[in-house]
């Protein structure tokens, strides 16, 4: 976090705003730290919505062939907020949009790591802390900087915002990941990383009475943590969230010990796990199948009025929102999701 | 119509078949050419009222057009929104015409 | 879940023969539709298949085995992998996707006519589920064929070619309308099951879908792998009833339909998957070639199942063991030559490094049909491609309406099989070919191949007419897949285009 | 160089009508070889040298039904083996559940005797009548001269097939629960002896044989199948004042079925008719030809139920409603 590199300032054209940003900070975080509101979800060049045009100026885009940007993009001289650093002083083309204002707005923090606690066989929880306090909303993301791991990744928090500094992460151990092979192989307790948090729109929302769903897959399930935390704090009335949780096989379903720490969820009542890949004489006896069929089955005629929260692997979440959206008619504004890729 | 003399070529009808849609450059513009079902054909601004996202890589399917980004929909006839409601395509006039498809595009 | 075991309750929907009364067994069954082989219907009626299905199960597990192969990011990564195939790749994918499309959705009419036509319950049952299985198979495939349309035209021949006279067609169509189509439903049970499902759809399916895959292009491997599970379901129906037959004395039946069915299979997989292994697999992701196939699969395997169910060793065995080495090689040089009679863009696939792939898996293959291709290759470095057409119309086989041809070089061993009826002579590839013909030459004798319709003016003297008559545009006339560059290696891309390309 | 690789739209074949085509289009059109020479429908010796080849010619080329391009019809349903098989799966979970339900709370147990008697008779010998409506789709499917009908043909016969195995399984629990009656033992003796079944034996083995193309299609789906599901309606019927709710339960999934045979068999009706006035003169010949036929055999059939002639006027005024909605 050192504050020493050259600082550029950035005009919005047609906005009427401006605001510095050092060379080291993508024009997304620098637009968000400067409190104006622009369209992101995956804050990685993936999923396109942080596009904007470059009418004067030099940037640097650290994701080339990015799949959120297409040639004829490139042609219109189009760039990714999140991917892209300012090289000179700079004049954009975007428009900006109040609902992503950051109520929080993201800072880069230092912090080490406290605890580690294995959920599944490879999904555990990591817990971090650090000196300012933990500043961010149930269902939101940090970018992690990790030690020998280039480029900074997205996780969300499962834990909720605190005064204490404490930052809790799940993360799922993947073959030749570096960033897992960070944490799971090289990371002792007190190893420091960068947390530069917090982002995503997709959190809860404590004016909505609407009673919540959260479907989850992999580790998706931070946010839905961080959300049931967050929702057990408030008062809905009779208004039970619940949980549905994909899992591959049988081995990657969340205990329900792990859940029941959620004050007032009846993991009974409130937990479903469904699992897509039952080996063949194994005992389960939950629901089977993927997760948008099992929704397909059993989401009861009121869903309508629900709002939903959606993490976990793409497919998931594509066939998800497909299933809720088109087949279901769900009104948009209830679906909460980061595109992810 | 003073508007007549400011219709721009697009494309012919057969470039653009019935359950189609595609984008045009019009001079320096783009346009989006929807053929719905049953033979209607409308013209829009390329992209979703929500984000900047080309509807072209969405679908087109029984009159409802489905942007690819977050599952926008929105009548292909009428261009206003089904989910959510109250927002609609930027519509432009257009006209078919010896078997070619016009459109009149705003001032730039 | 309080549900009765399939076994509990499985045999009942086998009891389903009655006797009529209202109309005679004759008109219930009739010629050419039936045919019981004399044998008593309650031995028809012991047909036991090996692996039982209920219609529950079955729609279950095809409904899974669909999921994945339909899915968008399946789609997406066939559009990919298509959009970085080679010439090589593309030429096999037209080749497999023009010919397999129509004829196994074609079969479904084939299990219909032994659900319908059989006296056994337990086959119309099975032969029910071959119905199903064969729309999906023309269905899925077709699909996937339709997803390379866009980039390219030839695959418009996947869903055009079923009606179309082009000469591959009408040699393919020649020999499933005889083994599937104009039998009755016992022998077509048995010339499709055993002849052509039981003997080579391993070959088709396993050997193409490991090709697939090693070639990175995984839903096509696994499509490909659904597709034979699906074969190895309903071709049961042919071993049931070959062992009814052996145990009823219909032994020598049994054994000709066998052999009639296995033999005019084997021409069509030797000039299509034969010539797809050897020259239009890339050979990075070549191991096996088709003998290696042959042999391991049919010549092994095959020849096993079929002593084991009573049968013995098709008489022309010996002969086959020459085939595999050499009809495909000879059709090779043909198909390349009149590559303009076809739809895709044949690939020569005789590239140096190739032929030195084909001398290891076909000693001697470079002293004769390596002969050939020097030949060939010389024209085209001179330019002269016209002298890679050959002018003359090929003589072509009455039986599987591929070219009448031999080893080439040295070994030239072309033989003229014939057979004379009422003033017409009728020309043979083989030994078993002909002897097909003469097994009965009333269903073979009034079918008049290509080339017989160029000489009896059915088609027009002039060359357009030809492809005219074969429903070919002039675009849809096939070019050399690499424009000539592989005569002295892919590797020069750029020169040798320019060295090759304005013919 | 080689002209450029260039790619198409759509099949060539479907591409005159300048209209993106449906799935179902693209993966069920023009996949038939049969229809394309009068003597020659296969690739051998021409009629009359080869049987087959005469059969087809006589029985679809010379049939009274002509159309000039059958590859122009379309299912209604535009169903593809895909959705076919999601469709029926989740149908099958259905009964699936529906038969452990009932097995769970003795549903066969508290069975009243003279109900079961009407299973025994009326119901359970019904998988013969099964065995002939899947004969029959399978004769329609082998000669139909298009792809598009084969697909609608083989769909149907699938389903004659599903419920062969569901009356096969209910027979075999009646048995379980019932060892002293006749299930599993009598229907074949039922349907070739009661005089409940014969009207329907009579009917579907002569339909069998009527080997014209057009005729058996209307023979078949207008008239015999119509006859036998409206039989089942009425039978269902009886089973819910008999507080049999299974057989009701079932009867009413395995019409569901017959609904979209209707569909696609009215369809093709219209697509007939639509095209030339002598297949209207033709068809509603056929369906003349037939009816008296079903009619004794819905007679026969309800005759035996307790409802007895109510509920044979009403199949009948079914089967006459639905003769009326095509139009002929």
């Amino acid at each position: 976090m050192k504050e020493n590199q050259k600082q550029h300032q950035v005009f919005i054209e047609g906005a009427g705003l401006s605001f510095t940003i050092s060379e080291n900070d993508s024009i997304l975080g620098g637009i968000l730290r400067s409190g104006v509101g622009i369209p992101y979800e995956c804050n990685a060049g993936g999923c396109g919505s942080c596009k904007y045009t470059l009418i004067e100026g030099d940037v640097v885009d650290d994701f080339e062939g990015s799949a959120g940007l297409r040639a004829s993009d490139k042609r219109k001289n189009k760039h990714l907020a999140c991917v892209s650093r300012p090289q000179s002083d700079c004049v954009i083309e975007i428009k900006p949009d109040a609902e992503y204002v950051a109520k929080t707005r993201p800072k880069r923090v230092n912090a080490t790591l406290q605890s580690v606690e294995k959920l599944t066989h490879d999904l555990w929880e990591f817990y971090f802390e650090s000196d300012p306090p933990a500043r961010f909303l149930p269902g939101q993301y940090a970018k992690l900087s990790l030690p020998g791991v280039a480029g900074p990744r997205s996780y969300s928090m499962c834990n909720n915002g605190n005064n204490d500094g404490r930052w809790g992460f799940q993360i799922k151990r993947t073959e030749g990941g570096s960033a897992s092979s960070f944490l799971f192989d090289n990371a002792v307790l007190g190893s420091r990383i960068t947390i530069d948090a917090p982002y995503s729109i997709a959190h809860l929302n404590e004016q909505s009475e609407r009673p919540l769903i959260c479907i989850a897959g992999g580790s998706g399930l931070a946010p839905m943590v961080s959300i049931l935390h967050g929702a057990a704090k408030m008062a809905l009335e009779g208004k039970r969230p619940i949980l549905y949780y994909g899992a591959r096989t049988v081995d990657d379903v969340i205990s329900k010990e792990y859940l029941d720490r959620i004050p007032h969820f009846d993991v009974e009542k409130q937990y479903i796990p469904i699992v897509s890949e039952v080996e063949p004489g194994n005992s389960w006896s939950g629901p089977t199948g993927m997760v948008h069929e099992y929704l397909a089955e059993s989401l009861d005629d009121d869903c309508q009025d629900c709002d939903y929260f959606i993490a976990g692997p793409p497919p998931m979440v594509d066939a998800v929102r497909r299933h809720l959206i088109l087949e279901r008619k769900i009104p948009v504004e209830h679906l909460h999701y980061d595109r992810f890729y | 119509m003073s508007d007549q003399e400011n219709y721009q070529k697009v494309c012919e009808v057969d470039d653009v078949w019935e359950g189609e849609m595609d984008v045009f450059d019009v001079g320096e513009s783009e346009v989006l050419i929807v053929h719905s079902p049953g033979g209607e054909i409308r013209a829009y601004s390329p992209i979703c009222p929500h984000q900047d996202h080309p509807l072209v890589e969405g679908e087109l399917e029984n009159c409802v057009l489905t942007c690819s980004a977050h599952l926008w929909q929105f009548d292909a006839i009428s261009g206003k929104g089904i989910n959510p409601t109250g927002t609609s395509l930027t519509s432009y006039p257009s006209k078919v015409e010896d078997d070619c498809i016009w459109v009149v595009l705003p001032e730039s | 879940m309080a549900l009765l075991k399939m076994e509990e309750w499985y045999d009942l929907a086998r009891e389903t023969n009655w006797t009529p009364s209202y109309v005679s067994q004759d008109e219930l069954y009739p010629a050419p539709m039936s045919n019981n082989f004399d044998i008593p219907l309650e031995k028809w009626e012991a047909f036991d298949e090996p692996y039982k299905s209920t219609y529950r199960d079955y729609v279950g597990a095809q409904r899974d085995k669909d999921v994945g192969a339909y899915s968008v990011k399946a789609a997406l990564a066939r559009a990919e992998f298509f959009k970085n195939a080679s010439p090589h790749w593309k030429a096999l994918l037209a080749l497999h996707f023009s010919a397999v499309c129509w004829a196994e959705f074609h079969s479904a009419s084939a299990f219909a006519r032994m659900t319908r036509f059989c006296q056994s319950p337990g086959m119309r049952n099975m032969a029910t589920f071959g119905t199903l299985d064969e729309i999906r198979h023309g269905q899925i495939q077709i699909y996937f064929a339709y997803e390379f349309l866009k980039h390219d035209s030839v695959f418009d021949w996947c869903h055009k070619s079923s009606k179309t006279e082009n000469w591959i067609i009408i040699s393919l169509r020649h020999a499933l309308d005889d083994i599937a189509h104009t039998r009755d439903a016992t022998s077509a049970a048995i010339m499709l099951n055993m002849g052509l499902e039981l003997a080579f759809t391993n070959l088709q399916f396993v050997a193409l879908s490991a090709d697939a895959a090693k070639c990175g292009d995984h839903s096509f491997a696994t499509m490909l792998q659904s597709i034979q599970t699906d074969e190895a379901r309903h071709a049961q129906i042919g071993e049931p009833i070959v062992r009814i037959m052996v145990e009823n004395g219909k032994k020598k039946e049994a054994q000709q339909l066998v052999e009639i069915s296995f033999w005019r299979m084997w021409k069509q997989f030797s000039a299509l998957s034969g010539i797809g292994m050897d020259y239009y697999t890339p050979l990075e992701h070549r191991e096996n070639s088709l003998k290696d196939f042959m042999e391991e699969w049919v010549i092994g395997q095959f020849g096993r199942t079929v002593e084991a169910l009573g049968l013995d060793l098709p008489w022309y065995w010996d002969i086959l063991k020459k085939d595999i080495c050499s009809f495909h090689h000879a059709n090779q040089i043909g198909v390349y030559a009149y590559r303009a009679t076809e739809w895709w863009r044949p690939i020569a696939g005789t590239s140096p490094a190739e032929r030195e792939w084909l001398e290891e898996k076909y000693p001697g293959w470079n002293e004769t049909y390596g002969k050939c291709w020097d030949v060939i290759s010389e024209n085209i470095r001179n330019g002269d491609y016209e002298k890679t057409v050959p002018a003359p119309p090929p003589l072509i086989c009455n039986m599987c309406g591929l070219e009448v041809v031999g080893t080439a070089g040295n070994e030239w061993n072309a033989v003229n099989h014939h057979v004379d009826i009422d003033d017409r002579r009728y020309h043979f590839c083989s030994e078993p070919c002909k002897w097909i013909f003469e097994i009965e030459p009333e269903r073979y004798k009034g079918h008049k191949s290509i080339i017989d319709r160029v000489f009896d003016g059915t088609i027009g003297p002039e060359p357009d007419d030809f492809y005219n008559y074969m429903g070919q545009s002039e675009s849809e006339r096939g070019t050399d897949g690499y424009n000539y560059r592989w005569v002295d290696g892919y590797d020069e891309d750029e020169d040798a285009e320019k060295k090759y390309a304005t013919g | 160089m080689n002209s450029k690789v260039t790619g198409m739209k759509t099949w060539s074949k479907l591409a005159k009508n300048k209209r993106r085509p449906s799935e179902y289009e693209i993966v069920t059109t023009n996949l038939q070889t049969r229809h394309r020479h009068r003597d020659q429908a296969y690739e051998l010796s021409p009629a009359p040298d080869l049987s087959m080849n005469e059969w087809y010619r006589k029985y679809v080329f010379d049939s009274p039904l002509q159309h000039d391009d059958w590859e122009e019809f379309r299912d209604p349903d535009a169903l593809i083996y895909r959705v076919y098989t999601r469709n029926q799966d989740a149908q099958e979970e259905f009964i699936d559940g529906v038969l452990s339900e009932h097995n769970e709370i003795g549903h066969d147990q508290d069975l009243q005797p003279e109900w079961l008697t009407v299973l025994e008779e009326m119901y359970t010998p019904r998988r013969y009548l099964q065995t002939a409506l899947q004969m029959s789709a399978a004769y329609i499917l082998q000669v139909a001269p298009a792809s598009t009908i084969t697909a609608c043909a083989g769909f149907q016969e699938g389903d004659e097939f599903r419920w062969l195995q569901r009356v096969a399984y209910r027979t075999r629990e009646l048995q379980m629960t019932h060892p002293e009656r006749g299930f599993s033992k009598n229907e074949r003796d039922h349907w070739e002896n009661s005089p409940a079944f014969q009207g329907l034996r009579e009917l579907m083995e002569k339909v069998l044989i009527a080997y014209d193309w057009g005729e058996n299609f209307v023979a078949s789906n207008l008239v015999a199948k119509v006859a036998a599901d409206e039989t089942l309606r009425e039978l269902a019927d009886v089973a819910r004042s008999f507080r049999d709710p299974l057989l009701a339960s079932l009867a009413e999934n395995q019409l569901r079925d017959s609904d979209r045979s209707r569909r696609w068999s009215a369809e093709l009706v219209k697509f007939c008719t639509d095209a030339k006035s002598e297949n209207k003169t033709a068809i509603k010949g056929w369906i003349e030809a037939w009816t008296p036929l079903a009619k004794d055999a819905i007679t026969a059939y309800c005759l035996a139920l307790p409802a007895g002639e109510i509920a044979a006027k009403s199949a009948i005024s079914r089967m006459e409603a639905f003769h009326r909605s095509l139009e002929i």
